[in-house]
């Protein structure tokens, strides 16, 4: 009796539940593989975060198609002194809640994005503090002079000053912590998708904000809700694809490439990613953690860095781990970059003879033995084992430490770390962003305005080079400072602080199926902006 | 000679049943021929393993596999049944030949009532209705002798004594109103003094509705108060068959004899009961010529051929025995003479 | 039947308790909760507020009586991965773990008890042999194994059905299903599958091994010599009781499902409490792991209860000793 | 008369070994599985373990059959340039060492404790038997995945990975006592009031060792049938929890691991990664419960 009611009730709501989109509804179901860890825009700079958050939140510039700069939430902007920047912003927008924006929630957002925990210094990269001038006037005041303060703005966020205040959110999630606050679980800004459920480790939805400012921007797609769903399994995620479960998968395995190109109604977008692989040492320490090495560091020696150079075969990785997915670099910046420079991308030849005679030259003919901590993401997780055994080809006996995200960043974070393999791309495309972030010198006093050192893991320090891109921060003569930056990165070659592998290139793939076929450009930094997406 | 035959109810003739071992195959019923009358009780003793139990799952068609019949024919009524389909003897049993077994504590299915049981019999064979099923189960639990048959009907196996469960049993077998029942061991499980009432009650309804039995046990006692005619098995063969009271007080066979040496009779003063050396011999390993022969005290009287030659049943007395002893001078053909298989028919021993 | 009830429910609470403490054991012996809660920098002072806030410095009996009640209340403090109310986050997952063993118990049922049926009355046929050394392989295979086959087979060759998540979910207070939708029926068949693959085995050879056990009894025999039917003997008679026993085993069997979910909900990424279970275990999310731990040991009483209940209904023996009814003349 | 008993019984085995092909051939399997593992270092073609000989530009070599094989790599290479074929044997070899040691802990922790329970009684007896009881709820896979958990938690990350594999030995050993326990109780309970215990009391001498002795040979049939099977349910939940990322670190993989690592190959045409460990698996897991299902059915007298 009562399953047959049960079965009626289910029929009744199979009938009535299956046709729910309208006509001109368009989901875009995504799949990748981590989850975004939190939705505060200033908390945690991951490359899985910011590529969510870059949908929800927005900044005052941004890029256009063709990578750009052009306004965004302002409008203009001048520069009424060297210390000063006066943004004029767009008026009559509204943040998700429906709040007015205002000047009071950029001060508000440079504020928060200065604050101790917040990851998200480098957006605001030399500024002191914002001004409120009028309700749609903000002048930033510069610590220091910066020439390519827009291009750290881009992914500068603001949120609502007024929501913040009243959930208690107006400090960032400390998300070295694993700290949980209102705001690494809900969102409220300007930007052309809003928060519509999200379930941590499960799945995040956006939907279209239909009060955003710009719905009548050419660029403006279709897509009108995303799914975001982790599938931390590469098989899983990749299966969700070609049964057509997902429309798009921003991360797919270097070596299903090939398949997936021949795979009917699933295309491939090849961007040229602007994000590089790279090791790092730590170069702090006076004592290497995780080594049978006691009372010294051999990473200090310039000659054992200089031995792992030369004991990595960086074109079987890239034939073999990588599937010919990548370009080989002897810089960590990449041709998308202000300050990029030929001169210094260069690589040191892989010769393991050499890369055993300097290890015997720097005492260690025996070889030591340390930990390589790496993310158990793609591709790190198959480059990873390929760096620890080349490097024990040469007599370093490197033991692979591979993790998961939410356990790899907090402890890199800390410093926890005696040699790591990480990726890194300057969302600003510019030297200063990657060169202040990865090897400034370490400093962790709060409110100095200065994201100095931030991903600097390895602790390297060294006063030539703080000196070099001290100068070229403020230098705004373009020819000067991209010199000043040439000089960086061939200290930078000549010291070995880190060993850049190769500039990955993660295609997107996605749908081709006619009824949910994607159409969407790669963006150097690799973020897919939803609201340039077209479902047809 | 003087009364028509009546046709016997149930015949057997020449039944073998085997069972194929990986140390070859064993015999575990040789070459046995019985009969039973309309009315008739048949008992059936031996010690276990003398194969009684077998003949009596041979004849309702329920010998467990690998066992099987392996040559030989079962007549009811006339009517070759060992060949039938197993659907056409399921027909029969419990139509015609029902059964009883041992244990009635685990002979009922514990999840059911005992109506249901009965109707279900009874619905299973008879053209009767639900209703009508019941009332038959209800009179025949009264006949059985349970007391408040109407109530008692809906009650489970657990609540019903060992002996009143055994009257379940009965009037189970007796539902679709069969013309023989193979009891097997009917009281061996139960209470000393509730096999009395039980017997008396398995005759008295015998009786009363014509039924045969075949009364299969190894208790003497069971057989003198119920049987008309006895068969005496031993290592898979009958070695003495005759009226109930001539086996009992004046057994042929050296078998026998010792057999009914070995039970107190209460009746005669015996200085000590008797006892047979060694024992049965296990199937694998039965001995040629007569199966008996090791344990025999009288096998020096006839000689060699008593392990040479195995004796078929002969005229002993009031009895038939298969024994060399009652070999007469031409009685060689004991062995081989298919005439046998009719001396054992009751009238012939009347004769 | 009152004061069996009786007698069971204390032994449940009996073992909820035993749970408890492993799972307390598991907040005070193993993780020192202070300094999971506090970042490094934190100072001694720090320390000992905390220490005093949680009841630390509490005796343990105090302590322990604190968390069952805590715990009775379906607190269990933070996750230290999310951040977030471990019984938030539980209740969020248990429908769609709660949907899947279901489903997978009822498939296990539903093709284990025909085929142990079969494999017991054909025990000589051909085909019984071969469903009987595939369910030597069905034992054998992980349930890993399975899953990636069928998705491999299933969603990417023939494209046929999802090959993870739960598809789209309907709330109905709190509890999210999966059943309302088409997307929601397809999505559980695969996972359901595999996770359903041991319980087949396991109740195909348990009831083939009951019914063998029980077609050896007396009351089948004499049911035969009764001239009944194979049907009624076997159906009517054998199964009713091969099932008696089948019905506790299956019962416990469901804790092992909701356990064996984890490695379904890993492979299919089943939004269920086996993910949030296995990832926990990764990260060390002690909070997490107790919490999890107790509601299996919920769910387990709560099941024993249950097929103890069955157990009542099915077998009469039970019903009467129990009541004092009846018994012999 | 024991002796002659066993002999025969011995013998009933051996007969109906002969005449079962299939658990002949599992039983070969077995063997050869388990003497491959054993000698891995020595009959392995390569150590895949030695990084110092790995080639990454090896990587990815399909079987020596297909075209593109090499005679070296009989059964081609991972991701990393080791050897499959090598990598396997060594991989069984760590779920063996599991598997067994696992087994063999488990044996002794549930005879013990069966032995003390049945013979104790009492308040000891109940205790142990209400924790079995309480254990059997929670399934073996989720008791090891707590221990290793705590494991974990109580070690770090890094003192874990030295110890992962006497972990997850523990962890297993610790979720199958069970079965022991309630087997050699009840055996025990029998053997208790014989006489010889009695007597054994009298004449001074401690009745538990003797009983001990009397006690596993009537047992021992049982507990080798629980063993057998549990070797093989012991190495799916290595397996699985290697799977699951919680087992053995990658660096001493089992066939769990190696499945696993194989699993991401599964759709770019690099089958044989993921498809030989997953094989190797299944027989070995499939030959012992071959074995193991035969043994009971051979050792049970009511199927005989």
């Amino acid at each position: 009796m009562k399953l047959t009611s049960l079965l009626i009730t289910i029929l009744a709501a199979c009938a009535a539940g299956s046709p729910l989109a309208s006509a001109d509804a368009k989901t875009l179901r995504y799949a990748t593989q981590d989850e975004p860890q939190t939705l505060d825009p200033h908390s945690a700079n991951l490359a899985v975060t910011n590529r969510l958050l870059s949908n929800i939140y927005e900044g005052l510039v941004f890029r256009d198609k063709d990578w750009k700069i052009v306004p965004w939430l302002a409008t203009s902007w001048t520069q009424p002194d060297a210390r000063t920047w006066r943004f004029k912003l767009r008026p009559n927008i509204k943040f998700h809640d429906g709040s007015t924006f205002s000047a009071d929630d950029v001060v508000f957002s440079v504020e928060r994005a200065l604050h101790q925990f917040s990851q998200l210094k480098v957006s605001v990269q030399g500024v002191e503090r914002a001004r409120k001038v009028d309700e749609l006037t903000v002048d930033l005041i510069m610590r220091e002079p910066n020439p390519v303060l827009l291009k750290h703005l881009v992914f500068f966020r603001i949120m609502s000053k007024s929501w913040a205040e009243k959930n208690k959110a107006t400090i960032p999630q400390n998300y070295r912590d694993k700290e949980e606050t209102f705001s690494s679980r809900n969102a409220n800004g300007t930007g052309p998708f809003m928060v519509k459920e999200r379930q941590a480790d499960v799945r995040t939805v956006i939907v279209e904000n239909k009060n955003w400012w710009n719905r009548n921007s050419p660029e403006r797609g279709n897509v009108t809700q995303v799914e975001l769903l982790p599938i931390s399994s590469r098989p899983t995620r990749l299966a969700a694809l070609i049964s057509g479960e997902v429309q798009f998968v921003n991360d797919p395995p270097a070596q299903d490439i090939a398949r997936l190109k021949a795979t009917k109604n699933v295309k491939v977008v090849e961007g040229l990613e602007a994000r590089v692989q790279y090791l790092v040492f730590d170069t702090m320490r006076d004592e290497l953690l995780y080594s049978d090495v006691k009372g010294k560091n051999p990473w200090k020696d310039l000659r054992v860095r200089q031995a792992v150079a030369h004991a990595i075969d960086v074109e079987a990785i890239k034939q073999k781990s990588m599937r010919g997915l990548s370009v080989p670099t002897g810089t960590i910046l990449t041709i998308f970059d202000q300050g990029y420079s030929k001169d210094a991308d260069t690589r040191l030849k892989y010769d393991q003879g050499r890369a055993r005679q300097l290890l015997k030259e720097a005492g260690y003919a025996n070889g030591f033995s340390v930990t390589l901590d790496c993310g158990n993401n793609a591709p790190a997780v198959d480059i990873c084992p390929a760096v620890t055994a080349m490097l024990n080809q040469v007599g370093i006996r490197v033991t692979a430490n591979i993790m998961t995200i939410p356990n790899f960043f907090p402890k890199l974070q800390r410093a926890d770390t005696s040699f790591y393999l990480l990726s890194w791309t300057s969302p600003t495309s510019d030297a200063l962003y990657t060169l202040q972030s990865l090897l400034y010198t370490h400093s962790s006093a709060a409110g100095a305005g200065g994201a100095a050192g931030d991903n600097n893991y390895g602790r390297y320090s060294n006063k030539e080079l703080d000196k070099l891109i001290d100068q070229f921060k403020v230098e705004l003569d373009m020819k000067k400072r991209d010199a000043l930056i040439r000089d960086a990165l061939l200290l930078i070659n000549r010291e070995m602080p880190i060993v850049p592998l190769h500039r990955q290139i993660i295609p997107w793939a996605m749908s081709a199926k006619p009824g949910s076929n994607v159409t969407a450009a790669f963006p150097p930094n690799g973020t897919p902006y939803f609201f340039r997406f077209n479902i047809k | 000679m003087t009364t028509p035959l009546p046709l016997p109810l149930l015949e057997v003739r020449n039944l073998r049943v085997q069972f194929p071992t990986r140390r070859g195959l064993l015999t575990a019923v040789d070459d046995i021929s019985l009969s039973i009358a309309p009315g008739e009780v048949l008992g059936v003793v031996g010690e276990s393993g003398a194969g009684k139990s077998l003949t009596g799952a041979a004849i309702i068609g329920l010998l467990e596999p690998p066992g099987r019949i392996a040559s030989g024919e079962i007549l009811l009524n006339g009517r070759r049944i060992d060949n039938l389909s197993p659907e056409e003897f399921r027909k029969i049993r419990g139509r015609e030949i029902g059964a009883i077994f041992q244990d009635p504590l685990t002979s009922l299915n514990p999840l059911y009532t005992i109506g249901r049981q009965i109707t279900e019999t009874i619905l299973t064979h008879l053209d009767v209705s639900p209703a009508e099923a019941k009332k038959r189960a209800i009179d025949l639990l009264n006949e059985v002798g349970i007391p408040a048959a109407d109530k008692r009907i809906d009650h489970y196996p657990h609540q019903f004594s060992g002996g009143m469960r055994q009257r379940v049993v009965i009037s189970l077998a007796l539902a679709a109103q069969p013309k023989l029942i193979i009891a097997d061991e009917p009281t061996t499980a139960l209470d000393v003094s509730i096999q009395a009432q039980i017997i008396t009650l398995l005759k008295k309804l015998c009786r009363e509705h014509g039924t045969s039995i075949m009364l299969v046990t190894h208790d003497m006692g069971v057989i003198a108060e119920t049987a008309d005619r006895v068969a005496v098995m031993y290592a898979g063969r009958i070695v003495e068959i005759g009226p109930v009271a001539e086996v009992i007080h004046n057994p042929q066979h050296p078998y026998t004899v010792g057999l009914m040496g070995a039970i107190p009779d209460l009746t005669k003063e015996v200085e000590r009961l008797t006892q047979i050396d060694g024992s049965m011999p296990r199937l694998n390993a039965i001995p040629s010529g007569c199966a008996f022969n090791p344990r025999c005290t009288r096998k020096v009287e006839v000689g060699s051929r008593c392990t040479t030659e195995r004796p078929g049943l002969l005229p002993a007395g009031k009895t038939q025995a298969a024994c060399w002893l009652y070999a007469n001078d031409g009685a060689n053909d004991g062995a081989n003479n298919p005439a046998n298989h009719n001396v054992n028919a009751p009238q012939t021993v009347a004769v | 039947m009152l004061a069996f009830i009786i007698r069971r429910l204390l032994q449940s609470i009996l073992v909820m308790l035993t749970v408890g403490f492993i799972a307390f054991s598991l907040f005070n012996f193993v993780g020192d909760p202070v300094s999971l809660m506090l970042p490094p920098e934190a100072t001694q002072a720090d320390r000992e507020d905390v220490r005093k806030a949680l009841g630390l410095d509490q005796p343990f009996y105090v302590q322990f009586g604190t968390f069952l009640v805590n715990a009775a209340q379906g607190n269990f403090g933070i996750s230290l991965r999310l951040g977030r109310p471990v019984s938030q986050l539980l209740v969020e997952r248990l429908p769609a773990t709660l949907e899947l063993a279901m489903t997978a118990a009822v498939f296990g049922l539903l093709v284990g008890i025909p085929m142990g049926v079969y494999t017991a009355l054909k025990r000589d046929k051909w085909t019984s042999k071969v469903l009987l050394t595939g369910s030597l392989v069905g034992v054998s295979l992980p349930n890993f194994l399975i899953g990636i086959f069928l998705i491999l087979i299933f969603a990417v060759w023939l494209g046929w059905l999802p090959s993870f998540g739960r598809g789209e979910t309907k709330m109905i207070g709190f509890w999210s299903t999966g059943f309302l939708t088409t997307e929601g029926l397809k999505a559980i068949i695969l996972p359901a599958i595999t996770l359903g693959f041991y319980p087949i085995t396991l109740i195909m050879r348990l009831v083939r091994a009951e019914m063998l056990e029980v077609l050896r009894t007396d009351y089948i025999k004499f049911a035969r010599a009764r001239g009944l039917t194979n049907n009624a003997v076997h159906f009517g008679h054998a199964l009713k009781n091969t099932l008696v026993p089948v019905i506790t085993i299956t019962g416990l069997q469901l804790g092992a499902i909701i356990a064996f979910a984890i490695i379904t909900e890993t492979v299919f990424q089943w939004p269920g409490m086996g993910l949030l279970f296995i990832q926990a275990v990764q990260f060390a999310d002690i909070p997490v792991m107790a919490a999890y731990l107790c509601l299996i040991g919920f769910i387990f009483v709560v099941v024993n209860l249950i097929v103890d209940l069955l157990y009542f209904a099915v077998d009469p023996r039970l019903r009467v000793e129990r009541s004092g009814a009846g018994g012999g003349h | 008369m024991n002796d002659t008993f066993k002999r025969m019984r011995e013998s009933d085995l051996w007969y109906s070994f002969k005449r079962h092909p299939l658990v002949i051939v599992a039983a070969a399997a077995a063997l050869i599985c388990i003497l491959g593992a054993l000698f891995a270092p020595w009959l392995a073609p390569h150590n895949p373990f030695d990084l110092k000989t790995l080639n990454l530009l090896d990587a990815f070599t399909p079987p020596a059959w297909t075209s593109a094989g090499k005679a070296q790599f009989f059964l081609g290479t991972d991701d990393q340039g080791r050897d499959i074929l090598s990598t396997i044997m060594h991989g069984s070899r760590v779920s063996l060492t599991v598997g067994i040691c696992a087994v063999a802990l488990s044996m002794v922790i549930g005879i013990t404790l069966g032995l003390l329970s049945g013979y104790l009684g009492g308040a000891l007896d109940s205790f142990i038997m209400r924790v079995a009881d309480v254990q059997l709820s929670f399934p073996a896979i989720l008791i090891a995945l707590l221990i290793d958990g705590v494991a974990r938690v109580v070690m770090g990350k890094d003192g874990h990975d030295d110890v992962a594999v006497y972990v997850l030995i523990f962890a297993i050993a610790a979720s199958g006592w069970v079965q022991y326990a309630r087997t050699v109780r009840g055996s025990t309970l029998v053997e208790r009031n014989k006489e010889y215990v009695q007597a054994a009391r009298v004449i001074g001498r401690k009745p538990l060792a003797i009983m001990f002795s009397h006690v596993l040979p009537n047992v021992m049939g049982p507990v080798l049938v629980l063993a057998t099977l549990h070797v093989g349910s012991a190495i799916i939940t290595e397996a699985t929890l290697s799977f699951l990322g919680v087992g053995v670190p990658p660096t001493q993989p089992s066939l769990g691991t190696l499945i696993r690592i194989g699993n991401d190959f599964l759709f770019s045409g690099e089958w044989w990664i993921t498809v030989f460990p997953g094989v190797m698996l299944v027989i070995l897991v499939l030959s012992i419960n071959i074995l193991g299902d035969w043994l009971r059915d051979a050792l049970n007298p009511k199927l005989r």
